[in-house]
């Protein structure tokens, strides 16, 4: 150009910020992670597992000896197996179902249908086996209703291997719910069109150009699934019986005892072995096959209309009692919470009974507000801890490639290999004494700990969850950044965060609706004055209490079903407007 | 409501096992009229054990009270406790102390085996605890808990485990003593999470099953049902709930005060009367309800090592646990 | 072989195709031209069954298909973006139709593998994923699929829109040579003219719903119908009314001089002399040109408008930018509207 | 203003660009022209520096910049993808690098408007979604986000390749008026022939990692300096040793007989008597042809090969199939190798 600027280099611009105080933020974003990786996943799990098997400094097996000879301990390990593994199947059958009659079938009423569907993300655990039991229990209105018609009937059939599978099977749909149906919106529809041209009718469309798709998302939910059978808790707890008792409770007991412990955690070590090859054969699965379509033009898709009459029928059926199932326990629930104890108990429903008692008894006792707002306040902050930490182990494991990325990752997903009882135990262990890597506190008795807790089990979800949306974005966009002079920093929180917002959304909300009533975790960690609405809730129950609490535990279901429901509402709801108005 | 408590009323944590069926609340009451502005943190058993022995180094805790002997004796082992002698130890029946001043007794509490009355009578209810299972009549009529934490159950195992006491029996207990558990079990039912043990009884699915003797009369009133007390003859075992000082608190003076004035024999009194329990201290006895008198007067202590028990709890449980629970 | 019979569609209250007629020959290689949005990929999809007209009726040999579905009528579909399925391989993506028809095994093998040969597609191929193999090798995979099922149609939608100019140029030539090996009448949709004049036997040219003209190249490019066509099929020159007045003037033609009038680029000679008929001659100044290789577009200033003509390149500029020319043009070759 | 020296690339084992030397001037357009994965992205993205070179230098107005970060660089680059913010709107897309640069809001928003007028966005597409507007729109937007920050070297990878027919002619020519109102030095990438030839003033030849040859698109077209380029610039005929014996015996030029040697199709002229030089003359027969509207492709055979010309159409097939005609040609117009 100009003469006085053809000895001078192309001209230089002002960058955000300068160079060097980057590089420093990047390698305390790295000493930082580091440093919570070790100290928080790695030392205390270590220490639990070190507890295990050298007792008084040397290496031990007997915990395992006293397992192997317990026909109890094998038989609810068989049991944790047998569910994961008819979970992997149940789940995915109806979870496969529910998404393809909201999202790829014709189904009349199915923008209602998938609001049933989604009850079961806002209500979990306890709450919702309880709802199960109070239909199909024994003196549940179901077994009310069956009994009439056949008297001779058992009162207390829904119970064993069979009640804990449909109880859980139902619980389990919403990654499904999610996840799947995102990827059955991507689905190439071109392809539905040419096998129909090809002479294929609609059942063999879905199930060998439809299906075969969504494999990877399958594959994934399964995973989520699996580990969740493996865990079961509640369920088996209060419809299990004495046939179908699972490992996890069995762990939970030996845990709080500290004598037992090391059988705690040798159970699950079995758990989380089994995890692993799981991870793994997983991921070999992924690797093998190739779903990536080659289309360039996606078309989007359009529901099918099931042509045989006779099918569509049967599929209008099978839509609408699969809704019953999900929304009966909670239209009782909330029902039922306007009730006395007595109702509860027989199971009958009239207008004499109906009270506001039991909301004006909450509203009017201000100790029961404090759990609410205590469990609100740790799960808002726990879910936001999560991201921040995923989000930015994300960007590394998405822009490094190399070794210390896979044992970032690796190192993340290790809360999967224990339940979270025994994690609980770790940090209890390793922070009720000074620990110099964190300065010396104890946090054995503070508030933190608890908080700490919640971040580490949600990880490894959070982040199988965060990184595919990582690895969805297109590279060029941080190039294009770069290249308007924008740093590294700018470049992420300007650009690459919006894009992947709405996945760290969805799994926020998730994250927070499942800690907002944890108890397992809790119970072990909560600092005593300020108890977490899990453990109230639990307390209430408890067999050392006279007073009938039961209607009360129903109310506090309804208002967890509330917060749960606006915070979904807060996240896709208004998410749904945004995109209408677009 | 602690209304009462002014701005210079003195805070104390407690933690309680103890402070079920408005227990808490009066006690918060009183404590207020009294000038301590008290937290109470409720919790089975084995929870509270668990807490004290994680805090120990941050202890959060001022007093604790309710747990028994057995777990108290685990407290003072793991040093958790602060010893402080109140002037109304001296009130307290002989023997229920300790020895050390670490712990002082506050109520007692029998164990029983109780019945639905409207179903069996003194003649075809079990004379003792053995009778559940050797009488095939009882097979599934009682309950028992599938989880070993709770200080009532292994209050009841201790009851039966000490009558088969052997040297060279596996962990103290001879073969006979662990067949006993094993068809104790093997013949209840398990209650299963988050149902009542006294919903169960009026019912009738399971009319029999082990409850603490303060725990009776509330219950009788609340499901209009008359429990009938087992009364075997070799006794029934007496748990003693005590208090003490937790080691490191940052209220020592107040918590001190505290216990000094929980265990007066008007206090108590007051309590026992309120909550029918049977109160250590022999002055506050009078006050008791009949009941309490009459269990306190006719059944007699079962005869129990405790010492020994202590020692072997937690391997009795585990072994329990992994063997003998369906 | 195949009728539209005033067929109408209408998608809600847009009416996205009227009065649809047209007929295509056996073996014919006719194409559906038009800009984006006009109503080719409905009209296709009307064919193949997809979409079922709101009025009108197809025929195929002079059956009344209209209510036939889908799977029923035997023509085959290409996709723009071919929508082979991407956890199937190969050979499965070929063999689908047959499975579906439950053909028996040795005989779909035997049908693949020498479809397979015809297209071009090698053994090891056949076990590959889709997505391991180019662009041009899974058009071929998507006619394979097609042409296997022995449709008595074949209609593609824009098979070539996504490829680059090279790749495009060589699919097509192969594309015209299956083709004429299969004989298979073909129904071939585009919004490229010059693929249009290059592949087809027939063109309908459409527009907002309708068909402009149908024809064959010759006629569409020359002899187009409308001001639409004449405009979309090819660069072209518009002339004023000025121009056209000394046209008149020069030969003893009568053009309009109120109507529209147009003149394709390689009508226009440079210092020509053309044999034969009157031509009417005109001064112009060369203002620019642009570098085509096979050819150089220049752009002629004719009072106060620019005209473009196209000359073969013999390695030097024949005309320089600024040198006054003389520009030929039959009054015959003038389009008006 | 742009200078390469000796550039080589290696990404692990593999040598991507070796020996790569260039110089581009102040406001020239430049391409790189090569097929797929020749290494052009390579070369560009060396220069706006994305990618650090294992061996040379490039220099900026004879500054070193060889290590100079990407963000320093006043260097506009426009992807193949344009590499939209979604998120953001036309306005922020724009503005983005302004604002990066913490220019007041009132300046960023009266350059934001002034460039977006100038590449003919409306202020009511500066509101609207990138994903709303149509692909040219989107071209737009990214060179327009690129020409705001005023860069003194405007990079363009395949801006084009993404887009149909039409709209890619379109485009170009829109790209190149922006360029010439902008006078903007400018590095364009692609691997279309006729674009690299309209557009550029002077073209960079790709092939497996090296330069094949630099030079003005006549240069390029007419001169290919290797057999690889002249077969990718254009359409190409091959002649055959018979062939060039004939044509050694028509004429006083000596062509090597042992050579490969080509002559383009548009300097066979077909029954053509052309003034000045002595021409070599082939009976040929005419095989096929193909109607492309603007010209006619012949396929003439002339002993054992087919050569194509092209002759431009005046509204009548000039030579009919099977016809003999007389094809003439310049020996100097036959490269060989
Ligand atoms: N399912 C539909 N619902 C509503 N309108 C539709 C639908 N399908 C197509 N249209 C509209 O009908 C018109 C014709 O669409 P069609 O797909 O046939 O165009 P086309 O000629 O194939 O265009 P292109 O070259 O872009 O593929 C368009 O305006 C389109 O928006
Ligand atoms: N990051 C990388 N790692 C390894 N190899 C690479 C990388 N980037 C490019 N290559 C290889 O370098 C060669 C040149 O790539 P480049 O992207 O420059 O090609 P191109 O000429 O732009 O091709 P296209 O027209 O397909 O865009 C290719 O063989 C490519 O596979
Ligand atoms: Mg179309
Ligand atoms: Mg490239």
């Amino acid at each position: 150009m100009k003469s006085e600027n053809s000895m001078s280099p192309l001209k230089k611009r002002k960058v955000t910020k300068s160079f060097g105080f980057e590089n420093i933020l990047k390698y305390l974003m790295y000493a930082m992670l580091a440093w919570f990786i070790v100290s928080f996943l790695v030392i205390p799990n270590i220490n639990t597992l070190y507890t295990t098997f050298f007792i008084d400094g040397s290496f031990s097996l007997e915990a395992v000896q006293k397992l192997l000879s317990s026909e109890r301990a094998m038989s609810s390990l068989k049991n944790s197996f047998i569910l994961a593994v008819s979970l992997s199947v149940t789940v995915n059958i109806i979870g496969i179902s529910l998404v393809l009659l909201t999202d790829y079938f014709d189904i009349k009423g199915s923008k209602i249908l998938r609001l049933g569907y989604m009850t079961t993300l806002i209500y979990g655990g306890l709450i919702l086996v309880s709802g199960y039991k109070f239909i199909y229990g024994g003196n549940g209105f179901i077994t009310n209703f069956l009994v009439d018609i056949f008297p001779n009937m058992n009162q207390d059939w829904f119970v064993g291997y069979w009640a804990v599978l449909f109880v859980m099977t139902f619980a389990c749909t919403s990654n499904h719910l999610i996840f799947l149906s995102n990827a059955i919106k991507k689905l190439d529809f071109q392809t539905i069109e040419a096998a129909k041209n090809m002479g294929a009718s609609t059942f063999l469309i879905l199930r060998r150009v439809v299906l075969p798709t969504l494999l990877p998302s399958i594959f994934a939910v399964t995973i989520l699934i699996f580990i969740t059978g493996l865990g079961a808790t509640s369920a088996p707890l209060i419809v299990g019986g004495e046939s179908f008792q699972t490992i996890t409770p069995m762990i939970l007991t030996f845990s709080k005892s500290i004598g037992s412990r090391d059988l705690a955690a040798m159970l699950s070590i079995f758990l989380g072995m089994a995890t692993v090859i799981l991870l793994v054969c997983m991921n070999h699965f992924e690797k093998k096959g190739n779903y990536m379509s080659v289309s360039k033009v996606k078309t989007t898709i359009v529901k099918q209309k099931i042509n045989n009459k006779f099918v569509n029928v049967l599929a209008h059926i099978y839509a609408y009692a699969l809704f019953l199932i999900y929304v009966v326990p909670v239209v009782l629930i909330i029902l039922f919470s306007f009730t006395d104890a007595k109702s509860i108990a027989t199971g009958t429903l009239s207008f004499s009974s109906f009270t506001l008692n039991n909301y004006i008894s909450l509203i009017t006792n201000e100790s029961a507000y404090k759990p609410f707002i205590v469990s609100i306040l740790y799960s808002l902050l726990a879910s936001i801890g999560v991201i921040i930490i995923t989000v930015s182990a994300c960007r590394i494991i998405h822009k490094v490639k190399n070794k210390w990325s896979d044992i970032l990752e690796y190192s993340l997903l290790l809360p999967w290999l224990l339940p979270s009882t025994l994690i609980a135990i770790g940090l209890i262990t390793t922070f009720d004494k000074p620990q110099w890597f964190i300065g010396g506190n104890i946090l054995v008795g503070t508030l933190v700990v608890l908080l700490l807790a919640y971040i580490i089990v949600k990880i490894p979800y959070t982040l199988r969850m965060i990184k595919a949306a990582f690895f969805s974005i297109d590279d060029t966009l941080e190039d294009a950044s770069k290249n308007l002079g924008a740093s590294s920093l700018y470049t992420f929180f300007r650009i690459l965060l919006p894009i992947i917002l709405p996945s760290v959304l969805s799994v926020f909300a998730l994250n927070f609706n499942s800690l907002l009533t944890d108890y397992d975790l809790s119970v072990f960690l909560y600092h005593p004055l300020y108890q977490p609405l899990g453990v109230f809730i639990k307390n209430l129950t408890d067999a050392n209490t006279v007073a009938d609490n039961t209607t009360m535990t129903f109310v506090y279901a309804v208002i967890v079903m509330i917060i749960s429901s606006i915070t979904l509402y807060l996240v896709y709801g208004r998410d749904v407007k945004k995109t209408k108005k677009g | 409501s602690s209304n009462k408590a002014d701005s210079s009323s003195k805070k104390l944590v407690i933690y309680s096992n103890s402070t079920a069926d408005g227990r808490g609340d009066w006690l918060k009451e009183k404590a207020a009229e009294a000038g301590f502005k008290i937290e109470i943190v409720e919790g089975g058993g084995g929870d509270i054990e668990n807490r004290l022995v994680s805090e120990k180094n941050n202890p959060i805790a001022d007093v604790v009270f309710g747990p028994n002997t057995m777990q108290f004796e685990k407290f003072k082992e793991n040093d958790l406790l602060e010893p402080f002698v109140p002037s109304w130890a001296s009130e307290v029946s002989e023997g229920l102390n300790d020895v050390d001043g670490y712990y002082h007794s506050i109520v007692k509490q029998a164990i029983l085996l109780i019945y639905n009355s409207d179903l069996y009578n003194e003649e075809t209810a079990p004379k003792d605890w053995t009778d559940l299972w050797t009488n095939k009549e009882f097979k599934n009529k009682y309950q028992v808990e599938a989880s070993l934490n709770g200080g009532t159950t292994r209050v009841v195992l201790a009851g039966i485990l000490s009558r088969y006491k052997d040297a060279n029996g596996e962990l103290g207990i001879s073969k006979e003593g662990w067949k006993a558990v094993e068809e104790f079990y093997k013949n209840g039912v398990v209650r299963i999470d988050g149902e009542d043990f006294y919903a169960n009884l009026v019912s009738g699915k399971t009319p029999m099953g082990q409850m603490w003797s303060s725990g009776i009369a509330s219950r009788e009133e609340q499901h209009s049902v008359k429990a009938g007390l087992v009364n075997p003859e070799v006794g029934v075992p007496y748990v003693v709930e005590q208090i003490g000082i937790i080691k490191g608190s940052k209220n020592v003076e107040t918590a001190k005060e505290f216990v000094e004035w929980f265990g007066t024999s008007e206090i108590q009194g007051e309590w026992a009367k309120e909550f029918d329990s049977m109160p250590a201290n022999e002055k506050a006895m009078e006050k008791a309800s009949e009941q309490s008198k009459y269990i306190n007067e006719n059944y007699k202590a079962q005869d129990i090592d405790w010492t020994f028990v202590a020692e072997n709890m937690d391997a009795w449980a585990q072994k329990i646990e992994l063997e003998y629970i369906k | 072989m195949i009728k539209l019979d005033n067929i109408e569609v209408k998608f809600g209250d847009f009416l996205a195709l009227s009065d649809i007629n047209l007929e295509i020959k056996e073996g014919e290689f006719f194409t559906f031209l038009g800009p984006s949005g006009c109503g080719k990929t409905t009209t296709l999809r009307t064919i193949v069954g997809f979409i079922q007209p709101t009025d009108g009726k197809v025929y195929a040999n002079e059956v009344d298909i209209t209510n036939t579905p889908v799977e029923k009528r035997n023509i085959g579909l290409v996709f723009q973006s071919y929508a082979l399925f991407p956890t199937l391989n190969v050979y499965e993506n070929i063999a689908f139709g047959l499975k579906v028809n439950k053909m028996p095994k040795n005989e779909i093998d035997e049908k693949v593998r020498a479809i397979a040969q015809k297209v071009d597609l090698s053994e090891e191929q056949l076990m590959k994923k889709v997505s391991e193999l180019s662009g041009g090798q899974q058009q071929r995979i998507a006619i394979a699929r097609a042409l296997v099922m022995q449709p008595e149609i074949l209609c593609l939608d824009e098979p070539l829109s996504n490829l680059d100019a090279k790749l495009r140029v060589q699919l097509r030539n192969e594309l015209k040579e299956l083709q004429q090996k299969f004989g298979i009448t073909t129904i071939y949709v585009t919004h490229d003219q010059e693929e249009a004049l290059t592949l087809s036997d027939r063109i309908a040219v459409f527009n907002k719903g309708v068909i402009e003209q149908i024809g064959t190249p010759r006629e569409i490019y020359n002899e187009s119908k409308t001001e639409f066509v004449c405009n979309f099929i090819g660069d072209i020159n518009k002339i004023d009314e000025e121009s056209i007045k000394k046209i008149n003037a020069q030969t003893d033609y009568n053009l309009d001089e109120n109507k529209q009038s147009y003149i394709r680029l390689e009508r226009i000679g440079i210092n020509e002399q053309l044999p034969g008929i009157k031509y009417a001659k005109l001064k112009a100044e060369v203002v620019s040109f642009e570098y085509y290789g096979l050819y150089i577009k220049y752009y002629l200033k004719v009072g106060n408008i620019i005209l473009k003509s196209i000359e073969k390149e013999f390695g030097q500029t024949t005309y320089q930018v600024g040198e006054i020319v003389e520009i030929c043009l039959n009054p015959m070759d003038i389009m008006q509207y």
